[in-house]
């Protein structure tokens, strides 16, 4: 560091306080990593594993839990509490061969007729992401360490599920615990210190003895650090308290990286304009295609990249991932920038003098970026309201309060979920339920899976580009960002890696 | 006394105000600002261009682009109207509510003032931060309603202020009198009481003012703003949230909020300096020397004196000043005294006479920042102006006592009689606790305490007048002094008490064989129990003599006319038809 | 004074059961669709019910407040909505940080306050306008603009101190020192000024009156004088500026306790009220009223106890 | 004017004054016990009495300050002790008063002519005709015409007493309680006020109700002397008797506690007052 007067000044400072000789107390270059410090930009919502979320919750419950399946980095199934599985010919009859010998860390025996009530449980649940079993019609107990799961119709994502949330396994003590939502006990690598972990700031985990696989419990202690702030987040990783973190905005990526930390990016989410209402239900201009197509020429992606994530993100026009295999290339660049093209559309459509939309606004992103983009798309003719929102943000928003939103969704490593989050007439994002014979026709054909099921979901990809049911803006890279001891494999699709991804560097 | 804000000459004044001028210019320049903001700002300051996305300044655009693209300089412009408007909704609201309740608490009393503490209570231990947010999710995120409410969780500030003023207030005569002319309460309320909490309020408000634009800043801080209005805290969270891309974007909000608060809190201190008179005078260095008046005094009328004990005390042209202003304000011009050994010497003269100036002047004891700026006191032969400390204090605490006019202000309220009493004894002569203590119980005997005891452990509020200044005198002779130098000492008196006091001092001075330099505005105490008077008039010594001289044969006119000016005492004859 | 103490308390608790009624309402009506909430972003409508159920917030209002009061009449709070943690636990934990932060803070303002303005009212001179400096930078900085220097300069270029969390004293004394210097400088720099000025105030109004004069004039040393008798004089003002401070400090800590993620109440705050999690936002309510009662109840009789007029009728 | 056959301008009878005790528990303070008198129009009557004798208290019960627990106030037949608001408001005019403090009697922000025209304006009298009424009492009171445009501050302590006298007079009242209207003032301007109040009174014909510490002021003023004593009259009677050759002893004590500024005169007042106190 170059000597400055601030330099000096903390000098000054520095030799009136007596506290300062111990600063070199945090051992970040000690040989055996005794902790992991993680840095979690998401609170937990619940321990109680029948109600549990996902995606940046995951790593608190891959501590505790163990779930049936386990899925690798690439989103191959892997074994996890169920070491075989098999579907019957139907593909609606799933058969798991349970591992033994596990106990939950109250002592409490892990066995069928446990595992098939924490999945019948989750099924009936309070989970955000309950319906992901909603195909599952029953579950038996065929003898202790064998599961049969009953399907009404096949599900090509339910082993992938079963490796999330719904996979879950808790003791079945806890099943109808007051403590639930604050007790985990499950059979995971790792257990709870509840002495040394506040709610909802930061949570304590230490190894436990005698784990079935000892290979995913790299660390003996872990804490997981919950920053509710951005800045604060950024101070603690500059100020080196952390070994790994998923990064609030993509903004602080050059800090990141300046303060000596390993960014790792990966494409997971897909930020741009649920066009909702395209049954024109409320919005009748929603539910002209040439509408939504006018929407999609009016967006200057790249600029928009830059302007709003630095450019930490790739253009496209299409909902699914490059991981999934609805994926096509071409269909990133189906709508360039072309205001004029736009105009024409609306003028086709009906609309010479253009439309408006009105928008929800909130806290969650920054103005500055929805009056980018409504500044954008008024030189199109289409003119955005904003209407200020609190925290029934979400619930009007699933209700059908907005023909048209922004939103950012999360690109699933599998066509289905793509399919069961978005597009699926009761999934939650198709917020209008609205029902398209084109592509419930494509959709029978995915649930079959193989060949023909990876073929339909890429006609399906095309067609939604087609008929613009989204205007995507582009895929935001996630920022994982990993200290020098420590390194991170990304995980497909997701935000953070799994637990045991994250290793030490010796 | 308060004066009005209204008086002539507050803005000269405050623009006199070393610190005042430029902050008040800041702060005219800014509401300019916010008032012709709209029309002030080059572009639209939400106009969004992906060109302009974190543009460097340009010749288009001075201050160069946000995150979305929008001039910054337009922002900063139309900013200033929002946050200084916020501010403004907070200082209304407070005051509105707080002066309201502050009136009517201060000036009903009663259940009203009883109602009032308990809401301000209330409104005080109500966590802030928790209403604010719970307004906000109930109505939205909006600028006017955060301030709104910020408003009322800090009017406790002005009701506060606004109650003790109307407390005070309505202690005055002039309050009472103004009841009495048989106006009606709510013009009370407004000539009279409103008048009095004006300047407070004003002062107040500069301070609370930059308190809701700090608060509204650390609301968009914390993601509670108003993601649709343009203010300074916006500006400056959002410039937090790329300060590494960007941090320009930073500095201008800092720059505009930090120099608008500063601007404000100076501006009220001004404003408090200006209107209570606190400000301080100016420094030696840029004094004037202390000059004196052009027209000499004439000395003065000396009276034959057959007096030939031994002079004890000697002042000889002394003229005593205050620091005022860029000069000096002169209490005392060339004032003689002589007081001898034994002698009993009546300083007299009326209010602003300078007569207890002269006595604080031997005792060392001007206020602030006074001083004897010329002459001399011989005092057993030793000078005292120019004295260090030490010896000033060795010869206060032994050999020059003090008795003042109130007996009440001039015991410390905080402590019983007997440890004020015993401190100096252990102090300054030396005594072990017990003895000061043995010393101290004598001494109130002997002035006359029934019950030295109970009055040793007694706290000041809880003597009579009468008894506080037996306790005072008593204290003050405790060292033995050659001089004691009362001041008024029966002035505050019952004239029962006042003749018991008198009665006595005169034992003690003959107890003790002490000098007294009894300062008076009254001839019957001069008459009472001084051998020797010296009239003061105007600062200046004008006749001096042996008492029965001056009393039977007054030389000098100023002495003639006010003896000649105490009331006859003529019975008014009965009023015709009486009955006996 | 008792019975003064156990009427204050009674009119602390009055004020208590009106703050709660307010604030359960005001949340309440407020936030709409908290099942939604708690439930998550996708949750369908059946999660949705069920959370209802499960809470009672289906419910009529008044309802739903009577049974909370019963029951924290009780002394139990309940569970948070979002968190199921018991709210006693909750708060009180996190409580234990914010006061420790508070009294850091109201206790440097204290001592430093009370130096700088002695120095300033006797020397005047540098000290008075270190003070006058102090006390505009102090109403004029917005505590999280001094938090993130603070953060900046000390944590990131210097790394002397942590720039965010809380170690326990029972984990590391010299952890707990550590961690909470910033916070604690970030807060008491905005009061240190308004204290000393008021302190310096006060010194100078005492010095004017007429028992100083007095003292003087029986020869006690100036300097006694102040420190003896002035100080304990200006003591009143100063403490009640102190008790006013830490109400201040309290809420100002929210914003600290952000930048610094410190565990306090201020994210409990923050977090329960912005998603409406009643019961928790509640606990907060009941418990922060309570400290600010109880301290000013503490003020006042320190108040008395300086004031001996007051103590002894 | 047929003095003779007048009735009282003011009876006083049975006068308690209590006030409520601070608390719940405490006792009410009794100021004043059970006190009588009456002042006949263009009568002064002193009431003199050392501080806490509860004389102002009286003055202040008339003037509806202070609450009248028992007894009665008769002003012009007509019982005054527990009026209406409206009607109190309406006996200002009648009732006035002159405070002792000079400096805190007066707004200190309001000009002399506000002060002096407040009271007619607010019973809607023409603001010409409130100037002329204020500068013709300035010439009475010996006030210049200008001060009208001044502010109290600019005055000494006699001439705002001046105006403080003009102001009680501004709406022709019969009787003017003077609570102690000389003592803060300085001993020269002390008679010049007590002779403007004579002259006033000649003039107008009003009556005092003159309330003071001062034995000799009192004297000079007052055709009837009450002396007052923890709340109660210890004697009364014609002012020259009262103030030269008191019965009561309380009344010789303070008579001879008074000094007079002759050191021989004083001396065997002081003397006699030994030999009066040496029983008690």
């Amino acid at each position: 560091m170059k000597p400055s007067p601030l330099h000096a000044l903390a000098v000054t400072l520095a030799a009136l306080l007596p506290l300062t000789a111990c600063s070199n107390g945090s051992g970040s270059d000690s040989e055996q990593p005794e902790e992991l410090v993680v840095g979690m930009p998401v609170d937990l919502t619940t321990w109680a594993a029948a109600d549990a979320a996902w995606g940046n919750e995951a790593l608190y419950h891959q501590a505790v839990y163990d779930t049936l399946l386990r899925t690798d980095a690439q989103g191959g199934v892997e074994p996890g509490l169920a070491t075989e599985w098999s579907y019957d010919e139907s593909m609606t009859r799933l058969t798991l061969e349970l591992r033994e010998g596990v106990t939950f860390s109250d002592g409490t025996a892990f066995d069928a007729e446990v595992a098939v009530q924490n999945l019948l449980r989750f099924r009936d649940g309070a989970s955000e992401n309950a319906a992901n079993l909603s195909s599952v019609v029953e579950a038996e107990a065929v003898d202790a360490d064998t599961v049969e799961l009953t399907l009404d119709a096949p599900d090509p994502a339910l082993l992938t599920y079963l490796s999330h949330n719904a996979g879950l396994q808790a003791s079945p003590e806890t099943f109808d615990a007051e403590d639930a939502q604050v007790r985990p006990v499950g059979s995971g690598p790792y257990v709870l210190d509840e002495e040394a972990t506040v709610v909802s700031s930061r949570y304590v985990f230490t190894a436990r003895e005698d784990y079935w696989d000892p290979e995913v419990q790299l660390y003996p202690k872990i804490t997981m650090q919950y920053y509710p702030d951005a800045t604060a987040m950024l101070n603690a990783v500059k100020g080196g308290q952390v070994n790994v973190t998923n990064l609030h905005s993509s903004s602080q990526a050059a800090d990141a990286e300046s303060a000596g930390y390993d960014v790792h990016l990966s494409p997971v989410n897909w930020k741009g304009l649920i066009l909702a209402d395209r049954g024109g239900e409320v919005e009748e201009a929603v539910g002209d295609v040439r509408v939504r197509q006018a929407i999609n020429h009016a967006l200057d992606r790249e600029a928009l990249l830059d302007a709003m994530d630095h450019g930490y993100g790739e253009p496209t026009a299409q909902i699914f991932g490059p991981d999934s295999e609805a994926y096509a290339e071409a269909l990133d660049d189906a709508y360039p920038y072309d205001p004029d093209r736009a105009r024409e559309l609306l003028e086709e459509a009906g609309y010479p003098d253009g439309i408006t939309l009105v928008q929800p606004q909130t806290s969650f992103t920054p103005a500055s970026e929805f009056e980018l983009i409504a500044g954008m798309l008024a030189e199109s003719g289409i003119d955005v309201e904003a209407e200020h929102v609190g925290s029934t943000f979400i619930g009007d928003l699933l209700g059908g309060a907005w023909p048209t939103f922004r939103f950012a969704l999360n690109q699933e490593p599998l066509p289905w979920m793509t399919y069961r989050l978005a597009i699926a007439p009761d999934s939650a994002w198709n917020v209008y339920d609205v029902e398209d014979p084109t592509v419930e026709k494509l959709a029978e054909r995915m649930r079959l899976g193989g060949e023909d099921g990876a073929a339909a979901s890429r006609e399906l990809n095309e067609y939604l580009v087609e008929q613009a049911w989204f205007a995507p803006f582009y895929r935001l890279q996630g920022i994982v960002v990993t200290d020098g001891s420590t390194d991170a494999t990304h995980k497909v699709g997701y935000a953070m890696p799994n637990l045991w991804d994250i290793v030490p560097v010796s | 006394m308060s004066t009005p804000a209204s008086s002539p000459g507050l803005v000269p004044r405050l623009l006199r105000h070393p610190l005042g001028s430029p902050a008040l210019v800041f702060v005219v320049l800014a509401v300019a600002v916010a008032v012709a903001g709209r029309w002030l700002a080059p572009h639209d300051p939400t106009a969004t261009s992906v060109a302009l996305v974190m543009a460097p300044p340009s010749a288009e655009h001075w201050l160069g682009g946000d995150a979305a693209g929008r001039d910054v300089l337009s922002r900063l412009v139309v900013a200033t109207t929002y946050s200084l408007a916020g501010g403004m909704v907070v200082a209304a609201l407070a005051a509105l509510s707080g002066v309201t309740g502050g009136l009517a608490a201060g000036y009903f009393g009663g259940w009203v003032d009883t109602a009032g503490a308990w809401l301000t209570a209330l409104v005080m231990s109500a966590p802030a931060m928790v209403i604010l947010l719970a307004a906000r999710t109930a109505f939205g995120p909006s600028l006017w309603l955060s301030m709104a409410v910020f408003g009322a969780l800090i009017s406790p500030v002005y009701y506060r202020v606004v109650y003790n003023a109307v407390r005070a207030v309505c202690g005055e005569p002039y309050v009472d009198a103004a009841r009495t002319s048989g106006l009606s309460t709510p013009r009370i309320i407004a000539r009279h009481v409103l008048l009095a909490v004006r300047a407070p309020v004003i002062l107040v408000s500069s301070g609370v003012v930059a308190a809701g634009i700090g608060m509204m800043a650390a609301l968009d801080f914390l993601g509670l703003g108003s993601p649709s209005t343009p203010t300074w805290g916006q500006m400056l969270s959002e410039g937090f949230y790329d300060m590494a891309r960007n941090p320009l974007l930073v500095l201008w909000p800092s720059l505009a909020l930090g120099l608008t608060m500063v601007a404000l809190v100076l501006l009220g201190n001004a404003l408090r300096d200006e209107l209570e008179g606190t400000s301080a005078p100016a420094p030696d260095g840029r004094r004037a020397p202390w000059r004196p008046r052009s027209e000499e005094p004439p000395r003065v009328i000396e009276h034959g004196d057959a007096d030939e004990r031994p002079v004890l005390l000697s002042v000889r042209d002394l003229a005593v000043a205050y620091p005022r202003g860029g000069g000096w304000t002169t209490v005392v011009h060339r004032s003689d005294l002589t007081v001898r050994r034994g002698q009993v010497h009546g300083l007299v003269g009326e209010s602003g006479s300078g007569k207890s100036q002269t006595a604080f002047a031997v005792l060392g004891l001007l206020g602030q920042g006074g001083r004897a700026v010329a002459g001399s006191i011989v005092f057993g032969g030793q000078e005292l102006t120019g004295l260090d400390e030490a010896r000033m204090n060795a010869l206060r605490g032994r050999r020059i006592a003090y008795v003042p006019q109130e007996p009440m202000s001039n015991l410390d309220p905080a402590f019983t009689v007997g440890a004020q009493f015993t401190d100096p004894l252990r102090v300054v002569l030396g005594r072990s606790a017990k003895e000061a203590r043995r010393t101290a119980l004598d001494l109130l005997a002997r002035v006359g305490i029934p019950d030295p005891e109970r009055v040793y452990r007694s706290y000041p509020h809880q003597l009579s007048g009468g008894m506080a200044q037996r306790v005072l005198i008593a204290a003050a002779v405790a060292a033995g002094p050659d001089l004691l130098i009362a001041d008024e000492p029966t002035t505050a008196l019952d004239v029962t008490v006042q003749a018991e006091v008198l009665d006595l001092l005169r034992e003690l001075i003959d107890e003790l064989d002490m000098s007294v330099l009894l300062v008076t505005h009254s001839f019957g105490v001069v008459a009472d129990i001084c051998d020797h008077v010296s009239v003061m008039s105007d600062g200046t010594v004008v006749e001096s003599g042996p008492t029965r001289s001056v009393l039977a044969g007054p030389r000098h006119p100023y002495t003639r006319e006010l003896l000649a000016a105490i009331p006859r005492g003529n019975p008014r004859p009965p009023l015709e038809g009486a009955r006996p | 004074m008792i019975t003064y103490s156990v009427k204050r308390l009674l009119s602390g608790a009055a004020l208590l059961a009106v703050l709660s009624v307010i604030t359960f309402f005001a949340l309440r009506l407020g936030t709409q669709g908290v099942a939604q909430q708690i439930a998550g972003q996708s949750a369908g409508p059946e999660a949705v019910a069920l959370i209802e159920e499960r809470y009672g917030l289906d419910r009529p209002l008044a309802q739903q407040f009577l049974s909370w009061a019963a029951s924290a009449l009780t002394g139990d709070l309940g569970r948070s909505w979002f968190t199921g943690q018991p709210v006693t636990e909750a708060v009180l934990s996190r409580l234990a940080v914010t006061v420790n932060l508070a009294v850091g803070s109201v206790a440097l303002t204290g001592a430093l306050g009370v130096l700088l303005g002695a120095l300033a009212a006797t020397r005047r001179g540098w000290p008075d306008r270190l003070v006058q400096v102090l006390s505009v930078l102090g109403q004029a900085v917005p505590g999280f603009v001094l938090a993130v220097g603070l953060v900046l300069l000390f944590a990131v270029q210097l790394r002397w101190f942590p720039a965010t969390g809380y170690t326990d004293p029972s984990d590391s004394v010299g952890g707990w020192i550590r961690s909470l210097t910033l916070p604690v400088l970030a807060l008491a720099v905005g009061s240190v000024g308004g204290v000393a000025q008021q302190v310096r105030g006060s010194m100078l109004d005492v010095l004017r009156r007429d028992h100083v004069r007095t003292l003087r004039s029986r020869g006690l040393p100036r300097r006694r004088v102040l420190y003896r008798y002035v100080l304990r004089n200006a003591a009143g003002p100063a403490l009640s500026v102190l008790g006013l401070q830490f109400v201040i400090i309290l809420s100002a800590a929210v914003v600290v306790e952000q930048v610094f993620s410190i565990p306090g109440l201020g994210p409990v705050a923050l977090t329960s009220t912005a998603r409406g999690d009643a019961p928790l936002v509640m606990g907060v309510v009941l418990v922060t009223g309570a400290l600010v009662v109880l301290v000013n109840l503490l003020v006042d009789l320190l108040q008395a106890f300086l004031n001996p007029k007051v103590r002894l009728s | 004017m047929n003095a003779h056959q007048q009735d009282p301008l003011l009876t006083v009878d049975g006068l308690v004054v209590e006030y409520p005790a601070r608390g719940w528990r405490g006792t009410p303070f009794r100021a004043v016990r059970g006190v009588g008198f009456d002042i006949r129009p263009g009568e002064t009557v002193g009431l003199i009495g050392e501080s806490g004798s509860g004389k102002s208290t009286i003055g202040r019960a008339l003037l509806g300050l202070a609450p009248v627990t028992e007894g009665r106030i008769l002003f012009d037949g007509e019982d005054v002790s527990h009026p209406t608001h409206r009607r109190r408001r309406e006996l200002t005019s009648l009732i006035q008063v002159v405070y002792q403090d000079p400096y805190s009697s007066l707004n200190p922000a309001m000009t002399i002519g506000d002060i002096l025209t407040e009271p007619l304006t607010v019973r809607r009298v023409p603001r010409r005709e409130a100037l002329e009424r204020v500068r013709d009492l300035l010439e009475t009171v010996g006030l210049p015409a200008d001060a009208v445009r001044r502010l109290p501050r600019e005055f000494s302590g006699g001439q705002r007493q001046r105006v403080a006298i003009a102001r009680a007079l501004v709406l022709d009242p019969r009787l003017i309680v003077c609570d102690e209207p000389v003592s803060a003032l300085d001993l020269s301007t002390q008679q010049r006020v007590l002779d403007l109040l004579i002259e006033v009174q000649e003039r107008t014909g009003v009556a005092y109700l003159f309330v003071s510490h001062d034995l000799t002021v009192v004297r000079e003023l007052s055709h009837r002397v009450a002396v007052m004593y923890r709340g109660e009259i210890v004697e009364r009677g014609d002012g020259d008797t009262v103030t030269s050759r008191p019965s009561h002893p309380y009344t010789r004590r303070l008579l001879l506690s008074s000094p007079v500024c002759d050191p021989d005169a004083q001396a065997r007042r002081r003397a006699e007052r030994r030999r009066l106190s040496v029983p008690s």
